[in-house]
């Protein structure tokens, strides 16, 4: 669907994304330091948590639920994760990352059913629950590290570790950027993408989940059940946040220690920013991902000392609000988002 | 004779509210079957049961002679129903193609050409003429409507339930719909037809169906009954068709709109270049069919709209850029189409949403601070003036109460404003007889007063009813304005359709 | 009638308390703890010395007017979750006044507030500006906006209000410019409560006064309620949207005032203030109600304030405080479950008086 | 008998900002305490105070007394005004304060009671050896630090450090190259994104070791050299406060820490609890760990220090002690920043 809307995309945040890699490309070319080399690695691994929760965002909201609580469900991800990895890390070190991941994936789904349950069958205020949730995923997380770990922190011995991708790697310019020093998370969360696009865009799953967004009881007459597409979409959404919470821990952070940083809020900023679309939560979630290694290394690139850094750590957030403000016209928010049925 | 469709001694009960009660359909095959009732009478309930949307508390279903549990509207469709919901049940932003395959996509992954494909065959088969790949959104609602037919076809449906499928279509439509009945029958199709208009059962249907406040009333040949008789059967009493109403001489212009041109939510024009005048002492009808450009017009005179050129003067003085408060307080008074939406404010009390226009003036503030009793004592004026009905009287949230009494209080605060001119849109939508009679009484009077009423309806028969003079609307331009008196009900559905009579005449 | 209204948001918000802590209850016995002296500290730290009561005090101030702020958004159908950003940036307006402003004091302490309040309406106008004029979501905006006070607060206090040697804090105001009040203090035995209780107290009432009195309290509730018909009805939504996003946020950035200029000294840099986020809890046990948000605060505030020496004296750790607040929210969240309860059991009460009058009538009346 | 129904000193102590197994600062602190408990010496508990504020501390410090600690120690420059407040209120319980002294809010008055200790350690003195370590293992490449937030600590940790690679460069025949875009202060002590990929830039820039006193800002760097070593490059962590050689354990069992320049938390609490039992606390006084009384170093086992360094090391360190190699603790003399 959609093919229609092509006329929007040189605006779209897709291309806004693309923008940045064309420009960073050009400045790999250009620049005798490299500065895109520097940065892109650590952008992507940055981007890639926020891609994959906003993708659960993105099953939720388009099932028509709101999903204020995805910061929680990362912190529940990340916290389960961080777990099973200190308690089997030990005896198999190789099974430890991905049996982690997994965990931390069913436990955001496990708990996002209580989101699920309020909005579904409660017929809660999907706002509040979700603040709910957060709060509660918060408060319990930490309770748990403390008692059964001892102290607010969860450890693990290694994360990922990064590898160039044969022969891709080899590709000049292209390959040094994005086949170099990748994390296998990358590729699952990408393959994740993929398969989401898929199944969104191109099964009979996808339309059934999608239309639940926008018109429930036309989905209803058509004789699927609403109640479970929608606690299909909010259990994804538990589970791709909880794989975000787990693929930080793998990746850069390497314990576990009570916050996300308001990276479940960002992804929900990302959501809406990419338009409720796979391709635009791609461009907004490398955005914020380039937006923030550009910020966080800006001290020790020379090129980039000489602005102020304040200016590097507010420039997400002001594009971000000006981004929402060019494409406030024109919403692509599922029309029943938010509505219990 | 064989029956297709047996439900027999069906009961449903809400809470509060028995919509069935030991009610029988027996449907023979091939024919076309009207149910009759007023609103809240329990017609959508009944075909809600037969489609697996609700289960019977009580009663027996059989299709084609053999007991039948249909739990879901996929129970139904496996057993050859299908229906045309009242609401058209279409996602706005997909094509037709998805709406139309939508629980039915067989196998897991879409494959949009060969269903395109075969809603092609099918809307050949019965003249439909569809384009699959059109966005909803971007069709006609008659259009729609075939989708929803198609929806059906595709699914094999034998048997075929339609909800008032005509509320929304141009008389021509509505005639081309009477055919494609017609041709299914003739495919050896059978079909419910649910209508609140008699002539539409006279013209396709074989037997009607009358059920009254829950309970079946009659089985009657349409053929051998009159509408008269019909219809008297169908409320309990002889009914009278028409709003006595004595001639008015008609006074300076109240109302002017000239030139005016509108654009609707898309950005497209929606009202051309549109030119009008009510005075006072009469009541200007504006016909047409949902989605013309009347919304348009209305939200662009009350200010709800902006408006891209043109202007509207209330009393010679010119509106065209003033806020929605000025147009108020220039005795505009609006009785909105959407009450649910615009007209009251749900989860507030009846009090508060009676004063929600005149809050800030004296006597029911001061300064800024609110004058409860004051207000109060008004909602009691005016739920008692206009008999509106609730629970807890003036306390009771707006969302209490029933459509008729919303709407009855909604009337009453627009009148309380002693407007000029009121603007009256759908003002009777979904309710019954006696709310009606009640209504239009209150909007004749007002214009026995000297004052003036736009009135915006889909109902020709309400158009008619009321007007003094009656405008016709099409694709937001105005195609005539004609005295109700030198017209009739063909040449406005003409008119409706864009036909401009005095042009064909030349 | 409008009594048993409110008497079912008391008894839903209740309820809720109820669950959570019996929530609460079950975690402390799942560790091996008794839930009965973990409940005997938790509260006797909020409540046993005056002082104690003076710090629980202080921390419902901060509480309730970030409570008033979120609550206040709600009434008009916003969701402010900015509370955060703009009790750092009232809160810095309010450093600003105390190192530099000297007055006497009940004009320093007008000035103070004024200073204080506008910081946070300045921060809370925007979202509400964006959403009235081009409908960005406020949850979005007020996140972003959020950041973007933590960040430029993150790099204004070290250039302008630098400690001699600390670089997470700005220096410390003189105690006399704080907002404690030696007489508070003495009643209290020290503490930090502060003569932001007044400000608090003052503001539950103003806005109570403003919420159910005014025609602005009226536009804004029907702006909540219904824009559609606000808007039909002639209100400017538009600029109700912004003026609840200006005093949601002023509120907010009182909330800051209280806190780093009467509860703390200084203000932090690189924290966002959880009690932004406390505030949301709040409101929402509060019923977005002015007198709710107050008795919810207070509620709050020795929860917080007794956490601490609840793990003093058993093993229990502090983080149950804030899984029972996050419970009760959920509760409350799921209130529809409650209600259910309640209507029950109302119905079946009000069954049973009619069936006791029925018999009391001595002739079983029939009511068919 | 009588042993067992004595009341055993209940010592308590409020944590910094972070838990309390940071490895760092605060668990130094704590294992010093544990050590005593697990003596049979003392009854000991910590809290974690809800925010960073000094009124969040001295209700702690208020949590702690009230339950009967009455032997506090609070690690952090971020507690002198608290202590100053709480030296007067609590007359009869005893403070330490680790790396500070209690002074006025304003900096006006610098007050010590009997009742208070303050401890200070010779940091520079610490990254000055760590430096000297660090150069002499390498022998030649390219050194950065990374540190948490711009505080006395850390800066003289830093300073130290570059004193001891250009002493190492001038006097001891090594080649390290320091850049100044490699010597940085992250700005906070928790991003650990931020850290990682600062580690990473640097690395990528050719960097060899960092030394990272940072906090969760160096949990990031030490993820990001466990990462490069464990794909087989040579990269090196310089540990900070404790001995961090656990934290940069691979699997194979090797660890991505170099060495630490460590400042003997543990035993400054431990020894002041001890002298607290014996009657000997040094109330009123203000201590200075350094090279001379043992307060600082680089562990006693480095594993990943050959057998010659370390023996030059401590050829240094006692060098240190004797007075005659003096460590500055500032910029001077053309170090960055
Ligand atoms: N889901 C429901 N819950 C409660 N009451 C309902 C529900 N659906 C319908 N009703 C009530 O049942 C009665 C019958 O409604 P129904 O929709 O069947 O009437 P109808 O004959 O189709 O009327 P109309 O001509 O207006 O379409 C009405 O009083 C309606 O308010
Ligand atoms: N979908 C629904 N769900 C729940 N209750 C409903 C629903 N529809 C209608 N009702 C309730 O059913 C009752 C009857 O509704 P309906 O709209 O048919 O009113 P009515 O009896 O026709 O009154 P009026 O003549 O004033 O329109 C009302 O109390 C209404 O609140
Ligand atoms: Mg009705
Ligand atoms: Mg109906």
């Amino acid at each position: 669907m959609n093919d229609k809307r092509k006329k929007y995309i040189f605006t779209s945040p897709l291309w806004i994304g693309i923008y940045i890699l064309l420009a960073l490309v050009l400045l790999a070319l250009l620049s005798m330091n490299h500065l895109a080399r520097l940065i892109l690695p650590y952008a992507i691994a940055y981007t890639i948590p926020l891609l994959v929760t906003a993708l659960g965002g993105l099953y939720s909201e388009r099932s028509g639920v709101t999903n204020l609580g995805l910061e929680g469900l990362m912190l529940v991800g990340y916290f389960a994760s961080a777990l099973t990895i200190r308690f089997t890390e030990q005896s198999s070190y190789a099974l430890a990352l991905p049996l982690g991941l997994l965990v931390g994936v069913i436990a955001g789904a496990i708990f996002s059913m209580l989101h699920a349950f309020a909005s579904i069958n409660l017929k809660a205020d999907q706002v509040i629950s979700g603040t709910a949730i957060n709060m509660l995923a918060s408060a319990i997380t930490v309770y748990l590290a403390r008692t059964i770990a001892g102290s607010g922190n969860v450890r693990i011995m290694l994360g990922i570790i990064r590898k160039d991708i044969p022969v891709l790697s080899k590709i000049p310019g292209i390959g040094t950027l994005f086949f170099t020093q990748t994390y296998w998370s990358t590729w699952v969360a990408l393959i994740v993408w993929g398969a989401s696009w898929f199944l969104l865009y191109k099964t009979s799953f996808g339309l059934r989940l999608r239309a639940c967004g926008e018109h429930p009881s036309a989905v209803a007459s058509a004789g699927v059940n609403v109640y479970k597409m929608r606690y299909f979409g909010v259990g994804m959404s538990g589970a791709l946040a909880g794989l975000g919470g787990g693929i930080i821990l793998i990746t850069y952070s390497g314990e576990f220690n009570g916050t996300v940083a308001g990276l479940g809020f960002l992804s929900i900023a990302a959501l809406i920013f990419g338009q409720w679309k796979p391709l635009g939560i791609l461009g907004a979630t490398f955005f914020f991902g380039t937006a923030t290694t550009i910020a966080n290394v800006s001290q020790v690139i020379p090129q980039l000392g000489i602005i102020p850094p304040v200016i590097f750590k507010v420039f997400p957030y002001v594009v971000t609000l000006l981004a929402l403000v060019a494409f406030s016209k024109r919403s692509a928010a599922p029309k029943a988002i938010g509505e219990p049925f | 004779m064989s029956h297709v469709i047996e439900m027999l001694n069906i009961r449903k009960e809400f809470p509060g509210i028995v919509a069935n009660d030991d009610i029988t359909l027996q449907v023979e095959k091939g024919e076309i079957h009207a149910i009759l009732g007023e609103n809240g009478a329990g017609k959508s309930t009944l075909m809600s049961i037969l489609f697996g949307l609700y289960h019977p508390d009580r009663g027996i279903i059989k299709v084609r002679g053999k007991e039948v549990r249909i739990a879901s509207p996929n129970d139904a469709s496996d057993l050859g129903i299908g229906m045309v919901h009242q609401h058209f049940q279409l996602v706005q932003n997909f094509s037709v193609t998805e709406n139309i395959i939508l629980g039915k996509e067989g196998g897991f992954v879409l494959n949009r050409k060969e269903a395109g494909k075969k809603i092609k065959a099918l809307s050949e088969q019965y003249g439909l003429s569809i384009n699959p790949s059109a966005l909803i959104e971007d069709i006609t609602v008659g259009m729609q409507q075939r989708v929803e037919i198609l929806k059906m076809l595709y699914r094999d449906a034998e048997i075929l339930i339609f909800d008032e499928p005509t509320s929304v279509l141009t008389p021509q439509e509505i005639d081309e719909l009477m055919q494609i009945m017609r041709n299914m029958i003739k495919e050896g199709k059978s079909i419910i037809l649910i209508t609140h208009k008699l002539n539409e059962i006279k013209s396709v249907a074989d037997r009607c169906t009358i059920i009254r406040k829950g309970k079946l009333v009659a089985v009657v040949d349409v053929a051998s009954t009159s509408q008269a008789k019909m219809a008297a059967m169908m409320v309990g009493r002889p009914v009278n068709f028409t709003v006595a109403k004595e001639e008015m001489h008609t006074g300076a212009p109240i109302l002017e709109v000239k030139n005016l041109n509108v654009q609707n939510v898309k950005k497209l024009p929606a009202v051309k270049d549109f030119s009008l005048q009510v005075h006072s002492g009469e009541i200007v009808g504006i016909a047409g069919v949902d989605g013309n450009g009347q919304s348009e017009l209305v939200e662009a005179i009350t200010g709800l709209r902006a408006i891209v050129s043109g202007s509207v003067w209330i009393n010679g003085k010119e509106i065209t850029n003033s806020s929605i408060r000025e147009r108020n307080e220039a005795g505009l008074g609006h009785i909105p189409e959407d009450r649910q939406k615009r007209g009251l404010v749900m989860n507030s009390s009846l009090s508060t949403n009676m004063v929600i226009k005149e809050y800030y003036r004296e006597p029911f503030s001061h300064r800024g601070v609110l004058n409860q009793s004051v207000i109060d004592e008004h909602a009691q004026d005016i739920c008692d003036a206009f008999d509106v009905r609730s629970g807890e009287g003036i306390f009771s949230h707006a969302g209490k109460l029933s459509g008729g009494n919303q709407q009855k209080a909604i009337v009453g605060r627009e009148m309380a404003l002693g407007p000029d001119i009121i603007i009256a849109v759908q003002p009777t939508r979904g309710l019954d007889v006696g709310a009606i009679e009640y209504i239009h009484k209150r909007l004749v009077e007002h214009r026995d007063k000297g004052k003036a009423v736009l009135l915006v309806s889909f109902e020709l028969d309400e158009v008619f009813n009321l007007s003094d003079r009656i405008a016709v609307m099409n694709s937001g331009e105005l195609i005539d304005i004609v005295q109700t008196s030198a017209t009739n009900e063909e040449e406005v559905g003409l008119m409706m359709a864009g036909v401009k009579i005095k042009e064909a005449a030349l | 009638m409008k009594v048993r209204i409110k008497s079912n948001a008391f008894l839903i918000a209740v309820s809720a308390v109820i669950l959570g802590l019996i929530a609460g209850g079950l975690l402390m016995l799942a560790i091996g703890s008794n839930p009965f002296t973990g409940f005997y500290y938790l509260f006797r730290g909020g409540l046993m010395s005056m002082e104690r009561i003076g710090n629980t005090i202080a921390t419902a101030i901060t509480l309730m007017l970030v409570g008033l702020s979120v609550a206040f958004a709600f009434k008009t159908g916003l969701f402010n979750i900015g509370a955060s950003g703009q009790m750092l940036v009232g809160g810095l307006c309010a450093t600003l006044v105390a190192h530099y402003v000297f007055l006497p004091r009940p004009l320093y302490l007008v000035v103070i507030i004024t200073a204080a309040f506008l910081g946070g309406a300045a921060w809370g106008i925007i979202p509400g500006f964006l959403k009235a004029k081009f409908n960005v979501h406020e949850v979005v905006a007020t996140i972003m906006m959020n950041w973007i006070a933590y960040w430029s607060v993150y790099y204004f206090v070290p250039i302008y209000l630098k400690a001699p040697s600390l670089e997470t804090e700005s220096r410390s105001i003189a105690i006399s410019q704080t907002l404690r009040s030696p007489w508070l203090s003495k009643i209290f035995g020290g503490g930090y409560i502060n003569v932001g209780i007044f400000v608090a107290i003052a503001a539950v009432f103003i806005l109570k006064f403003i919420l159910d009195k005014t025609t602005l309290g009226f536009e804004l509730k029907a702006v909540g309620s219904n824009r559609f018909c606000a808007e039909y009805a002639g209100i400017k939504v538009n600029r109700n949207v912004i003026i609840s996003m200006m005093i949601a946020g002023g509120l907010a950035g009182l909330a800051g005032m209280t806190y780093y200029t009467g509860y703390s000294r200084n203000i932090q840099i690189g924290v966002l203030p959880q009690m932004g986020f406390d505030g949301i809890a709040v409101a929402l046990l509060g019923a977005s109600n002015p007198i709710g948000v107050l008795f919810s605060a207070f509620f709050f505030g020795i929860l917080q304030s007794g956490k601490g020496f609840m793990n003093a004296m058993t093993e229990i750790p502090p983080e149950i405080a804030d899984t029972i607040i996050a419970t009760i929210i959920y509760f409350t969240a799921t209130s529809v479950l409650f209600k259910r309860f309640w209507d029950a059991v109302g119905r079946r009460s009000k069954a049973k008086a009619l069936q006791n009058q029925e018999q009391a009538d001595g002739e079983g009346v029939s009511h068919e | 008998q009588a042993d067992k129904g004595k009341k055993l000193l209940k010592v308590g102590m409020v944590t910094d900002a972070g838990t309390i197994d940071d490895k760092s600062f605060n668990q130094g602190t704590w294992e010093g305490i544990l050590k005593a408990q697990a003596e049979g010496l003392v009854e000991a508990k910590y809290l974690k105070p809800s925010g960073t504020t000094e009124a969040d501390y001295l209700k702690e410090i208020g949590n702690l007394y009230d339950a009967g600690y009455k032997f506090i120690i609070t690690p952090g420059f971020k507690f002198e005004t608290t202590i100053f407040e709480a030296q007067d209120k609590y007359p009869d319980a005893k403070f330490v304060i680790l790396d500070g002294e209690p002074h006025s809010a304003d900096y006006s008055e610098f007050r010590i009671e009997p009742n208070v200790v303050g401890v200070y350690w010779a940091e520079h003195e610490s990254g000055f050896l760590a430096g000297i370590a660090a150069a002499l293992q390498m022998k030649k490449g390219s050194f950065g630090f990374i540190g948490g937030m711009e505080v006395p600590a850390v800066q003289k940790f830093n300073w130290g450090w570059q004193q001891g690679l250009k002493y190492a460069n001038a006097n001891l025949g090594t080649n390290i190259k320091m850049d100044s875009q490699n010597f940085l202060y992250q700005g906070t002590f928790d991003n650990i994104a931020a850290g990682q990929q600062l580690a990473a830039t640097m690395y990528d820039r050719g960097v060899n070791v960092i030394f990272a006193a940072a906090g969760g800002v160096g949990v990031g760097a030490i993820n990001e050299a466990k990462n490069r070593v464990t794909a087989g490059k040579d990269v090196w962590i310089v540990g900070v406060d404790v001995d961090q050689y656990p934290e940069g354990v691979l699997p194979s069992g090797k660890s991505i820490i170099l060495t630490s320049a460590m400042k003997y938390l543990d035993r400054a609490s431990y020894d002041m609890i001890v002298h607290e039992l014996a009657g000997t606390f040094p109330g009123g006084e203000i201590l200075h760990l350094d090279a001379t009384n043992d307060g600082i170093g680089i562990p006693l086992e480095n594993p990943n220090l050959s057998a010659d360094v370390e023996a030059k090391v401590k050829e240094m360190y006692s060098k240190l002690k004797s007075g005659e190699i003096v460590v500055a603790d500032s910029p001077d003399g053309g170090l960055f920043k």
